[in-house]
């Protein structure tokens, strides 16, 4: 039986840059699963919010790094609305997204080829966010 | 005033002559043209000595306590703000009501014999006299009238109470006049507006002029405890050695120990041997009190409790955040 | 980091230990130290608690008497008003002491050396993060010169 | 001189971890009028409190002063031990070096000399100290008890069976409280009727009860042994000798609008009404706000029907003032308003019910006569859906951070119950964790699981919104990781538990305090979970915290051997730190006697030899019996002429004094 710690050391710089960027207490989610089963976007999400929550305590970065849920949530805040833990659930996706934008790449998404993307059908907020997401 | 003041010695004498008191307090002239002091006269034919002039500034009230301690039925000419002061020693319990006859004298206000000295005009001057706003200087070489009230002290330019609010006889006709509430507080405006560090100086300069005299506390109406705190050596609070933290000590106290019950008749300050401006710390209680806990005059109603023993539920405070109340 | 810590860290630099004397009534904020005390939380040695039966029973001549011996700042907590275990005390103590309070920033003493504040017995946290609140504001302003009696050695 | 021994405790390690004992016992040993200064580990022990009678003996002390821990805890043991050691127990003084110096400083150094300074501080307060006798106070032996349900009721039955006289307050029309309206009772679910009328009708013919229900408390004067409580019975409007409690004045009332608070709004009530037929007094009270008579002035038709002519409607609200010695808080709990949870759409959808609604709907007495039926359109459902931790354990300002501990239990219960009656019912219930750590709980919830099919998942639910006749359910399920979406019929919430909207105010009036969740403060969390800070004022039920009925009638019961130690007692002894008044100084100006809460002060005339001249003087003087010790008076008065024993101005100087070595 490996002694494996909780949080690997390696790991730890990055999830505190998370907590700090984001301000939220992780420790106090106790994954009573509120914010997944209100999440309008839940049914593209491979791993759960309250699950990418509880990686994110176990210190797990990678498998939240692969997975495409911090990529569909639209950070519509609901969660953020109704978690009893009072944690923004929204926020530390935000911060997630951003720690991986930054240390990869440049941004995906340059500003001239937004136009190109645009249907009318799609909500302003979607293009915001959509830029705010994908840049630096 | 001349005119009061004969009405003044017919009273006294009516007053001894058919026993209505046994003893009558007024003023008496002294040797100078300032010098009025208090004169406790039991026989008729001494009411001749009674004047009422611009210099009868001393508050009677207070030897009221002393007097009724031989159980005599005493005959008193109070101001104004004397009327206050004998209020508040009603309260206090220290005199009885019923061993008092008051005879109510209007006034116009106080001369300030060093304002006089100041303007050069005492040289060679015998008598003052006064009219509502014209003061007359007798002086050797004749007589000159100046207008206005620019001799009166600073406590009767601000004074808001000239008719005596309690007695049982009226002696002149009850004076009008208005003194804005504004400016009431210049004093302690001008003295908050310092830095902290000025305010401090300005203080400790002035509570180290003062030499434990206790004059202040002596013409006080307000402290007239049987047996003072820093008189009882028993009660260990301080003591009178010449270091500046005592001083301190006891003028924050005292003011601490009047606060509510000060009728800001502006005594403290004229007695005060070393000129100390003890009424600016009274203000500065008064300003507190109406700003968190309602305008109070002290002296003016004797049913209305005191603002340091009374309370109410959403009483503001000036020391939390949601205090309401401003710092 | 709490005072405690970074006070070490600069604590070698100068000398300055502030005093604080706080009147704590029985009640109430002393049952609140206690739980303070039992929750293990931390707020610096320099307070000192004195116990009294009810904040109504402290008397400014307690204050200026800490002030002469050289504390660096006082504290006076109570239960919350309404809360009180003889129903009316701290309505008194809230009127005394919002006049000291105004009154000594007028005599000019810094109003961070006074401190008056409603502490209920259920409020540990409330009361380390008051007094360790009024301790940074003290070692700020450094040590109180000012009402204090010369003849008084520390 | 004086002899002060100074003894400084280990605490084990609770004092000694932090501070150096050695250098406080040699600090102790030079401060003045010390003679005698020793440690140990356990002062509080039986081996301690011999070393500090013997030493007490031995060394002839005349003051002692214990470091160790809070007053709070030990002053009274000590005081005790000083007691048997012949020496007054006024004469022994704590420094407190544990709460307040060894458990919250981590420097060893520092701790030390703040130990240092507070053992100072104690000398130099009980070399001041006087001995003081303790007065003697009536006791009035009759109990108050406030709230009359189960809590109140078991408290006032004990009370009577030890023979002493108790008066039950119940502000709505029948005692019986949350109790009465529930259907089944867990663990061992009998019907809670069945086991609660029993003991309503004991009180009610208990020779020592008197029940005053449709009143309010309205002040209590007073202090322990000799409470005087006004109380306001609101009318009526029927006189409760000449009404035989028939019924038929309910039945007649025309105006049927009103909405039953027993019920909980699922059935409307007549003005004239009793809350539930077991109802205790069974005498129906006049809802003036409904009934047609009060509001217009027609009507009238109760008093006509009544044989008994019971019906009075000029009655008024009466005023009655009594003395108590004890008073007994148990006025229970209620349910957290639900309209700011926008999720579970309550507030819009009849068939999202909390868990006392669903209560009712399964009582036979209730709305729909036990069958268990939609409120919306009284269909059967086929679907049940219970919500757990609604407003419970949750930070926001909408709900409460504490868990309401009884919705486990009840909730298993409800499943149980419906999948016994009618198993072809799917019930779900979506849980954070289920707690149910008492006597046969737990394997109550493992027979809910396990024999009757209950689906516990373990997931909170994110949104219900109604689809057409049924109700769409979003949940999770946390353990598989999937979202769960069921269309149920019935939705059942259960809401947390919070205090009684008047708790604070009675709180005010009693001058117990409440905490942050308004619940009432006990005097210790652990060892003295029934009494207050105010002596002579207990509490029960679930008005201390969220509570079941077992230990909501264990809590009674403590409460009544409580109030009956006081009540046995004629004398009781009271607290010498009262103020006294130096005659000599006073002069008469009364302002104490405006300051003191208990009016224990007032004025006296003396006569004394002034200098050969006999005078009379208006001095303060104090009643013993009425102060309580709270100092208010000491600031009042400017010259210090009324002082505080034990806490006298010197003490508290010299406190300061040492303090600031």
């Amino acid at each position: 039986m490996t002694r494996v710690k909780v949080i690997p050391e390696n790991k730890k710089n990055i999830i505190d840059k998370i907590i700090e960027m984001s301000g939220e207490n992780i420790r106090d989610c106790m994954q009573c699963g509120k914010c997944s089963a209100g999440c309008p976007a839940s049914d593209g999400m491979d791993l759960l919010p309250h699950q990418v929550i509880r990686l994110l305590q176990l210190g797990q970065i990678d498998r939240i790094v692969e997975s495409k849920s911090i990529w569909n949530c639209a950070s519509c805040f609901t969660c953020a609305q109704r978690c009893p833990r009072n944690i923004d659930i929204a926020n530390i996706m935000e911060a997630i997204r951003l720690t991986i934008i930054r240390c990869v790449g440049n941004s995906r998404l340059k500003a001239d080829d937004v136009p190109s993307k645009v249907d009318c059908k799609m909500p302003q907020q979607a293009i915001v966010s959509g830029f705010r997401k994908y840049n630096k | 005033m001349e005119k009061i003041g004969l009405k003044v010695r017919a009273r006294a004498k009516e007053a001894l002559e058919n026993r209505e008191v046994d003893e009558v307090m007024g003023w008496k002239k002294g040797e100078f043209w300032y010098d009025v002091y208090p004169v406790f006269i039991t026989e008729a034919n001494e009411a001749d000595d009674l004047i009422w002039d611009a210099f009868c500034v001393n508050n009677l009230s207070k030897y009221l306590i002393q007097k009724q301690k031989e159980n005599k039925k005493v005959g008193v000419f109070l101001k104004g703000c004397d009327s206050l002061g004998f209020n508040q020693l009603l309260k206090d319990n220290r005199i009885d009501r019923d061993q008092v006859v008051i005879y109510g004298l209007p006034c116009v206000g106080m001369v300030d014999p060093e304002k006089v000295k100041k303007e050069g005009l005492n040289k060679g001057l015998l008598e003052i006299k006064r009219s509502k706003d014209e003061i007359t200087f007798v002086t050797k070489e004749g007589e000159k009238k100046i207008l206005g009230r620019q001799f009166d002290y600073d406590k009767c330019l601000a004074c808001r109470y000239p008719n005596p609010v309690v007695y049982d006889e009226l002696l002149d006709t009850e004076i009008a006049r208005e003194v804005s509430e504004m400016d009431r507080f210049k004093d302690v405006e001008a003295i908050e507006k310092m830095s902290i560090t000025e305010r401090f100086e300005y203080w400790s300069n002035q509570f180290s002029k003062c030499i434990r005299c206790n004059a202040c506390r002596n013409i006080c109406p307000a402290c007239s405890c049987e047996k003072c705190v820093f008189d009882n050596v028993n009660a260990g609070v301080s003591s009178k050695a010449s270091v500046d933290s005592e001083e301190q000590f006891f003028h924050i106290t005292r003011a601490y120990h009047v606060a509510g019950r000060c009728v800001d008749c502006g005594e403290c300050t004229r007695v005060c041997p070393a000129g100390i401006p003890l009424d600016q710390l009274n203000h500065k209680i008064m300003k507190d009190i109406n700003e968190l806990y309602g305008k109070y005059d002290a002296g003016v109603d004797v049913s209305q409790d005191a603002p340091l023993v009374t309370y109410k539920l959403d009483d503001a405070d000036s020391f939390t955040e949601h205090g309401k109340g401003g710092k | 980091m709490s005072v405690e810590a970074k006070e070490t860290v600069m604590g070698n630099k100068n000398e300055f230990e502030p005093l604080i004397v706080a009147f704590c009534c029985n009640w109430c904020s002393y049952a609140g130290a206690d739980l303070a005390g039992t929750s293990r939380l931390s707020y610096p040695a320099n307070v000192k608690i004195i116990r009294v039966p009810c904040s109504c029973r402290v008397n400014a001549n307690f204050v200026l008497r800490a002030f002469q011996r050289g504390a660096d700042g006082v504290v006076i907590a109570g239960c919350h008003p309404g809360d009180c275990h003889y129903s009316t005390g701290n309505y008194y103590t809230r009127r005394r002491f919002s006049l000291l309070t105004n009154f000594l920033e007028y005599v000019g003493i810094e109003q961070e050396r006074f401190k008056v504040d409603w502490i209920s017995a259920a409020e540990g946290n409330k009361f380390a993060t008051v007094m360790n609140d009024v301790l940074e504001k003290v070692h700020r302003l450094g040590p109180n010169r000012k009402l204090r009696d010369a003849r008084w050695k520390r | 001189m004086q002899r002060i021994g100074v003894f400084v405790c280990w605490c084990g390690t609770n004092i000694a971890g932090t501070v150096n004992i050695e250098k406080v016992i040699a600090a102790a040993g030079e401060m003045p009028g010390v003679v005698y200064a020793k440690d140990y580990q356990y002062m509080c022990s039986a081996v301690g409190q011999n070393l500090v009678k013997n030493t007490i003996k031995e060394q002839k002390l005349d003051r002692v002063v214990i470091a160790s821990c809070s007053p709070r805890m030990h002053e009274a043991t000590f005081r005790k031990t000083a007691k048997v050691a012949g020496l007054n127990p006024y004469l022994v003084e704590v420094a407190n070096i544990r709460e307040h110096c060894s458990w919250i400083h981590k420097n060893k150094e520092e701790a030390t000399k703040k130990a240092i300074a507070l053992t100072r501080a104690a000398v130099a307060k009980v070399a001041l100290n006087t001995a003081l006798i303790a007065g003697e106070i009536g006791v009035e032996s009759r109990a108050l008890v406030i709230g009359g349900g189960i809590a109140g009721i078991q408290t006032a039955l004990d009370i009577a069976e030890a023979g002493y006289e108790v008066d039950i307050i119940e502000k709505s029309p029948s005692i019986g409280g949350k109790m009465a309206q529930i259907d089944k009772t867990f663990p061992t679910l009998d019907c809670s009727a069945c086991i609660l009328t029993p003991k309503m009708v004991d009180v009610s013919t208990h020779p020592n009860i008197n029940i005053y229900t449709y009143s309010e408390l309205e002040n209590v004067k007073g202090y322990v042994g000799n409470f005087e409580v006004t109380m306001n019975q609101r009318a009526r409007s029927v006189n409760m000798e000449k009404c035989i409690g028939c019924g038929i004045c309910t039945d007649k009332c025309p105006s049927k609008k009103a909405k039953s608070e027993f019920e909980e709004g699922l059935r409307n009530r007549s003005a004239i009404y009793t809350p539930f037929p077991q109802a205790i007094p069974n005498v129906p009270v006049i809802d003036r706000e409904a009934c047609i008579k009060f509001k217009t002035g027609k009507c009238g038709l109760c008093e006509t029907v009544c044989p008994a002519g019971a019906i009075e409607f000029s009655q008024e609200d009466t005023k009655i003032t009594k003395k108590y010695g004890a008073i007994v808080v148990a006025i229970g709990y209620d349910i957290i308003a639900l309209d700011k949870f926008g999720e579970y759409a309550y507030t819009n959808h009849q068939d999202v019910i909390t868990s006392l609604e669903f209560e009712r709907l399964t009582n036979a007495a209730g709305p729909t006569g036990g069958k268990l039926v939609r409120p919306s359109d009284h269909k059967k459902p086929k679907k049940v859906v219970f919500v757990q931790c609604v407003g419970s354990r949750d930070k926001t300002e909408r709900g409460k951070t504490y868990c309401s501990k009884i919705c486990c239990m009840y909730t298993a219960k409800h499943a149980m119950l419906i999948r016994d009656k009618y198993p072809d019912i799917e019930t779900y219930v979506f849980y954070i964790d289920v707690r149910t750590p008492g006597k046969n709980f737990d394997e109550f919830h493992r027979r809910a699981v396990e024999e009757y099919g209950v689906n516990y998942i373990k997931g909170m639910v994110g949104k219900i919104f109604p689809d057409g006749e049924k109700l769409q359910v979003h949940g999770v399920d946390a353990l598989t990781g999937d979202t769960i979406k069921i269309d149920a019929d019935m939705v059942v919430l259960a809401a947390a538990t919070k205090a009684k909207e008047d708790a604070e105010d009675l709180g005010r009036k009693l001058s117990i305090s409440t905490d942050t969740n308004n619940f009432f403060t006990e005097a210790h969390p652990k060892l003295k979970p029934v009494e207050t800070h105010c002596a002579g004022i207990y509490l029960a039920g679930a008005c201390q915290g969220p509570k079941d009925i077992p230990e909501t009638v264990a809590q009674a019961s403590g409460a009544a051997a409580k109030a009956i130690g006081l009540l046995s007692k004629d004398k009781l002894v009271n607290n010498p730190c009262i103020s006294e008044v130096d005659e000599k100084i006073c002069s008469g100006c009364l302002a104490c006697t405006k300051i003191c809460p208990y009016d224990a002060i007032t004025s006296k005339v003396i006569t004394f030899n002034d200098h050969g001249k006999i005078t009379k003087r208006v001095v303060a003087q104090v009643n013993k019996a009425l102060c309580q010790g709270c100092g208010g008076c000491t600031v009042a008065c400017r010259p210090g002429a009324i002082d505080i024993k034990g806490f006298t101005n010197k003490q508290i100087l010299a406190e300061v004094d040492a303090l600031c070595r």
